[in-house]
């Protein structure tokens, strides 16, 4: 039997997801906000239930989905073979770039993206994204190292001890944005590649695989989600407020 | 002592009992009369604890039998606990519990053991702190006593379980020597009431005024018995002998 | 005496007499150990079920390449046995340099030095009162680059400065367990302090520190799971870089766990081993 | 001189030169890392950010409220009160089955032991929540409780329990965090049993008591006394160790903080904040413990 | 004797020492010449160990003067080393260390301390065990020897040092009766041979024997002092009476 019937039986949608500025993140008053939450909730009142979120630590995530800690993943997971070999992923609902910020004092002098190939050059990531992939196809001979978390990454190119780091846009862009002296975007802000997110389900269960990506085809159809992804994603201005502090 | 043949309330016959391979007794008989009492003397290792702690199967024997007031004693019976009241017995380290008063060290036995209430439980054990002349600390806890207080205690919980026979192992050689004639004096008051008893020590002085018969052992086994003044004017063995001379040595 | 002459052994004496109650026993022990197997088998039909309850399609046909791949005719160590070395190694530089942290904090405690006494009890209040993972992220992002140390040696020294704590706990414990007696004896005939510690006190400790200081390697070897929170790459990582790719997170959870208890449980057995040949000497 | 006059005061151990070279050495040092951090370090301090998330300004009510940090710290509590609790029963029901005769509670309570020490935590955590939890607390029907019901839709749950939506995972942390600190809590009170002189047991023995008795009226007693010292240091520990149950999504103090530091980018301030946090709670439980033992060591003289 | 007036080698002047606010020893004054045995009784808790031991400087002494062979020591003094070789120490608990063989035990403080060779050392070390009788145990372990044989090889290690003055703190009353007389065998041929002894005791048949004078405590304070016989048969104070009694009474 299909996970829909229990949601429905229950009336309410539990949704796995993880904090990841600006798909999934804290407001001033510690509500969650970010586009995954808006897709969620609207995701949860188109089925007529209730939405529950439950933030899960990323390294957690895909046990406690196939342990039925909640129904649906909506937590910016690209899609790839690999994984795809363990989940079942919906029809994208979002495609993001990947974009590299770089540190400007070591790789401000690096012409093209070639110079990063070169084994001299230490690439941070964030662990699980698709960004550590990309690095490692792209820039095979540059060393790469792995974090739990984006700020982390983030932290070590500032601090000079890698020389760039790659993610899902805008993060870099914002990153760039707040540090205009110490960062730049390498690629003159281009993206190195393109990811398709989608949600992740357990394996089994086509009837709401089924339903999930009809709700992302209708919604892309008729520009909900494309309207709500450039609310998010196109610059921190429409939402600045809400998660900078009164000062 | 009255006409009737006295009845044996401790009877060793032919026990054994090794620790790995070592022999700590061999073929111990002894029989042990109501109102006896027993002094075992012996150089240190030659098995009197070993001996005294087998009757009440703290330790476990091997070969023999022991009957205790006429119920065979062994390792693995069932009610342990219904002899161990019959056989009081005192440790040289006295072993109170320190973490309960005087009174509550007293009364844990007979409230638990013989089902007494704690109202009488309580009057049991004033008796006997007033026979051992302490029953103005029933309140304080055992580190606030002297070694010899504590030692007078422990007889009397022994005494709270009013055993048919009690048994002594060195109960005055953990004392200073300004504490043991207090200690003694309370054994010596009970040997005179008739109590039943066995009791390992070097004192020689109580052992001439109190004992019945004097047990010499040496390696585990019985060497000489006789009457005090016997075993101590002119000892049989060479051992005992020996071990005269070593201990008067000074 | 002359009875002693054609006695049996002990043990002759012992088997006839105890024949019965030996039997008895034997069985009481065989029906206890089964017992303990049935609760086992019922734990396992537990997690079984709840396995079984997750409808989780296991793909254990995928993990070797996890351990090691052959290429060409080469052989070449995958992820996982990779990590493994790397956190044995870390685990062994970080316990050299914790024990060295405890000694140098034990002396410093016990000692009548002032600044020795309040520094070492600064180190220790504020080590044993935050969780590791904070320290390390401190360590990391904040000292680190200050002095120049890299990831890797960041992660080794913030493990050896964690469990220096417990180290320093442990010989304090052993150098005070040595009898009281045996410092006085020692100032009896006249050591000086130096003298005193490593003749008499150091050589007596020694049995009642080693036994803890293995139990503390082992710890060490579990907690160095953490630094892989800033990319130092051991098991746990390696572990977590799996999961990231494959999403099979049970599989390489159950593959890095069964390597730790297979490390860790080894380093028990040595100590057991260990100290129960110290206990024979003793004796 | 008058015996019962009061002793000379002792000689003060006086500050050395020795002593007074090392501070300044130690100060030095901190000064220099100070000044390192800001030439070094390419930051921006923005420590209102971060406190906002401990309390924050509630323009509608003109008041501050608790945010995120501060919920996380109580939740942290909670998990260690309870945690506390439930791993000291397993500890002492354990460690009891460590010394007795029957081969079956010793072979359970030393594989228990055994198993725990040797495995990661955050592996434990793992097969523990995934595997067992999700068996037990489905068939004690506790994964579908009424929220709005009585029992649970009072002030008295919600400080003992937090978020009623939360109790099945809330338990599950718990339950996971106290098996975990059990197996060390068990060899806690097994150290403590034997602690206990043989002597003890002897005399308890000579006295006619049974087993159960000796137990429960003289070893047990003296044990937990002489435990109570490494019995708070576990509880301490058990405090640090909680953070291995945001894993598995229950939102104590070191997962809110990840969200924070990530939604921020204020990973030092968030660090250092939380590390304080930590700081203050373990160590003023140490010296609550310290204070109690000691008046524990006073009333027993 | 010889004719020149004693040189004192021990002197205690107006001696007080506190545990917290426990006054442990009150104006001691004290003095032992050369080649003089001096036997110290007293209740327990009367402060005999913390006196002797205060001599040494094993417990630090808060008033008074402490004079060892002419040189003062204060809890704060260098070179305490070179006192301490001066003063022999023997303990009720014997405290051999027992990671050494005999021999490494009785050639440990010459060594180091005095930095004779390790020929030299051992030569020393198989005088005094034949002095205690026990030259043939040299290699073994002193947990396998028996008590008394420990003891032996504590006094010899003492002896080791060439001590001026011997302090002995209850040396038999951790023995088991049969090994004191070997101890206190060695213990007077010592004093034959003229050694100067502080002894912590109550052995009266050792007291009566050797000692020059008999110095009773009580409470911290030195209560009597007398020759042996005088003390024994006619105590001054009423304390020392009660003492006496108690010890002698069974
Ligand atoms: N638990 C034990 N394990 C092994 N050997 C033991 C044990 N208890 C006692 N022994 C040995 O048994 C022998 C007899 O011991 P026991 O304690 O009965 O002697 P004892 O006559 O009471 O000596 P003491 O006067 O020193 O108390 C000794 O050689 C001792 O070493
Ligand atoms: N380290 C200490 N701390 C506090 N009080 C102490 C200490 N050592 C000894 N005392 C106290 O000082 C007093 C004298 O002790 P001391 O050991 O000198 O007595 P003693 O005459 O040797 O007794 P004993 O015959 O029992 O050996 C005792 O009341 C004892 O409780
Ligand atoms: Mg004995
Ligand atoms: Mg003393």
């Amino acid at each position: 039997d299909s996970v829909l019937e229990d949601i429905l039986k229950r009336g309410k949608l539990r949704v796995g997801m993880s904090t990841f500025v600006p798909w999934a993140m804290r407001d001033n008053e510690g509500n969650l906000i970010g586009f995954e939450i808006d897709v969620a909730t609207k995701l949860a009142e188109d089925m007529g239930v209730e939405v529950e979120f439950v933030p899960t630590a990323w390294s957690g995530i895909i046990p406690a989905l196939i342990a039925k800690k909640f129904d649906v993943i909506v937590g910016g997971m690209s899609i790839t073979p690999q994984r795809n070999l363990t989940v079942n992923f919906t029809i994208p609902y979002a495609h993001s770039g990947q974009t590299m910020a770089a540190n400007t004092e070591l790789a401000g002098d690096f012409k093209d993206l070639a110079d990063y190939n070169d084994s001299a050059v230490t690439l941070a990531c964030r662990r699980g994204a698709t960004p550590c992939n990309l690095a490692e196809k792209m820039f095979p001979k540059a060393s790469i190292r792995r974090f739990d978390d984006d700020a982390q990454a983030f932290q070590e190119v500032a601090n000079g001890n890698a020389h760039a780091t790659i993610a899902s846009a805008p993060k870099p862009e914002f990153t760039v944005e707040a540090n205009p002296d110490i960062l730049f975007m390498a690629n003159g802000g281009e993206a190195l590649s393109s990811n398709d997110e989608a949600f992740g389900l357990r394996k089994g269960d086509p009837d709401a695989l089924n339903f999930f990506s009809n709700w992302i085809r209708v919604n892309t159809t008729n520009g909900w989600l494309q309207e709500t992804h450039d609310y998010w994603f196109k610059g921190q201005t429409a939402w600045k407020d809400m998660v900078a502090p009164d000062q | 002592m009255p006409d009737a043949p006295p009845r044996p309330l401790v009877e060793l016959r032919g026990v054994c009992k090794w620790y790995d391979d070592f022999s700590a007794l061999h073929d111990i008989d002894l029989t042990v009369h109501e109102g006896e009492k027993v002094v075992v003397c012996g150089p240190s290792g030659s098995g009197k604890s070993t001996m005294i702690r087998c009757i009440n199967q703290l330790e476990a024997h091997q070969l023999g039998t022991i009957l205790v007031d006429g119920v065979e004693v062994s390792p693995d019976m069932k009610n342990i606990e219904r002899i161990r009241r019959e056989v009081g017995m005192v440790f040289q380290s006295f072993n109170l519990f320190p973490h309960m008063t005087i009174l509550e060290n007293l009364t844990l036995g007979p409230i638990r053991n013989r089902g007494a209430s704690r109202a009488e439980a309580r009057d049991l054990a004033m008796h006997y702190l007033n026979r051992v002349h302490i029953a103005e600390q029933a309140d304080k806890y055992p580190t606030q006593l002297s070694g010899g207080q504590q030692q007078r205690v422990a007889i009397a919980r022994s005494l709270c379980m009013k055993p048919k026979v009690m048994l002594f192992d060195e109960p005055t050689s953990a004392l200073d020597p300004e504490m043991i004639a207090g200690v003694l004096d309370v054994m010596i008051e009970l040997a005179e009431e008739g109590m039943t008893m066995i009791v390992v020590t070097h004192e020689m002085g109580f052992a001439r005024k109190v004992a019945d018969r004097v047990v010499f052992m040496d390696q585990g086994e019985i060497i000489e018995v006789a009457g005090p003044e016997a075993f101590f004017n002119a000892p049989q063995s060479d051992r005992a002998q020996l071990f005269l001379s070593q201990l008067l040595g000074h | 005496m002359p009875g002693r002459v054609a006695e049996p052994t002990p043990r002759d004496l012992r088997r006839r007499e105890q024949a019965g109650s030996d039997v008895r026993m034997i069985w009481r022990r065989i029906s206890q150990v089964a017992q303990a197997v049935l609760v086992f088998v019922l734990l396992g039909y537990l997690i079984w079920r709840g396995a079984a309850a997750m409808d989780y399609g296991w793909q254990w046909y995928r993990v070797e390449p996890f351990f090691y791949r052959v290429i060409d005719g080469e052989l070449i160590w995958g992820p996982l046995v990779r990590g493994l070395i790397q956190t044995l190694k870390l685990a062994a530089i970080a316990g050299v340099i914790a024990i060295l942290i405890g000694f140098v904090t034990a002396f410093a405690r016990l000692s009548q030095s002032v600044s020795g006494r309040i520094i070492a009890t600064c180190y220790l209040e504020a080590i044993r009162n935050t969780p590791l993972l904070v320290q390390l992220f401190l360590f990391y992002f904040v000292l680190a680059p200050i002095f120049g140390i890299d990831r890797f040696w960041s992660g080794i020294l913030c493990l050896a400065f964690f469990e220096g704590s417990f180290a320093a706990e442990i010989i304090r414990g052993g150098i005070q367990g040595v009898a009281r007696g045996q410092y006085e004896g020692a100032d009896a005939i006249g050591l000086g302090v130096v003298d005193k510690y490593r003749f008499i006190i150091i050589p007596q400790s020694l049995p009642l520190i080693l036994p803890p200081l293995t139990g503390l390697l082992i710890s060490l070897i579990k907690h160095s799971a953490i630094v892989s929170v800033i990319a130092v790459s051991e098991l746990t990582t390696a572990g977590l870089n799996l999961i990231a790719d494959t999403f099979m997170a049970f599989e390489v959870w159950f593959l890095v766990a069964g390597l730790y208890l297979a490390v860790t449980l080894t380093l028990s057995i040595c100590v057991s081993l260990f100290e129960r040949s110290l206990n024979k000497s003793k004796r | 001189m008058d015996r019962n006059s009061p002793p000379p005061a002792p000689r003060r151990k006086r500050l050395t030169p020795v002593d007074i070279a090392i501070f300044a050495a130690v100060a030095a040092l901190v000064v220099y890392t100070g000044y390192r951090v800001n030439a070094v370090l390419v930051y921006h301090w923005n420590w209102p950010r971060v406190l906002n998330f401990v309390l924050r300004y509630d323009p509608e009510t003109g008041r501050y409220v608790a945010n995120l940090l501060l919920y996380g710290l109580a939740t942290t509590l909670r998990l260690a009160l309870w945690g506390t609790v439930l791993a000291t029963v397993i500890g002492i029901v354990m460690g009891y089955w460590r010394t007795v005769d029957n081969l079956t509670l010793r072979i359970l309570s030393r594989s228990y032991v055994e198993l725990i020490r040797n495995i990661p935590p955050l592996v434990f955590i793992f097969i523990f929540y995934f595997f067992i939890s999700s068996q037990i607390f489905p068939a004690l029907g506790l994964d579908d409780l009424d929220a709005e019901g009585p029992l649970v839709d009072n002030w008295l749950f919600a400080v003992l329990f937090g978020d009623p939506a939360l109790l099945s995972n809330f338990l599950a942390g718990v339950l996971c965090l106290a098996m975990f600190e059990g197996a060390y809590v068990t060899e806690i009170v097994r150290a403590g049993i034997q602690a206990v002189g043989r002597g003890q047991w002897e005399a308890a023995r000579a006295i006619g008591l049974s087993r159960t008795n000796v137990l429960r009226d003289v070893i047990m007693p003296q044990a937990l006394r002489k435990i109570l010292p490494p019995l708070a240091g576990q509880f301490i520990t058990l405090i640090k160790d909680s953070s291995i149950v945001s894993l598995i999504s229950i939102q104590e103090l070191t997962f809110a903080a990840t969200e924070v530091s990530s939604t921020t980018t204020k990973v030092f301030e968030t660090w250092i904040l939380v590390g304080a946090m930590y700081f203050v709670l373990c160590y003023s439980f140490a010296l609550l413990f310290g204070w109690l033992e000691r008046r524990a060591a006073r009333s027993r003289r």
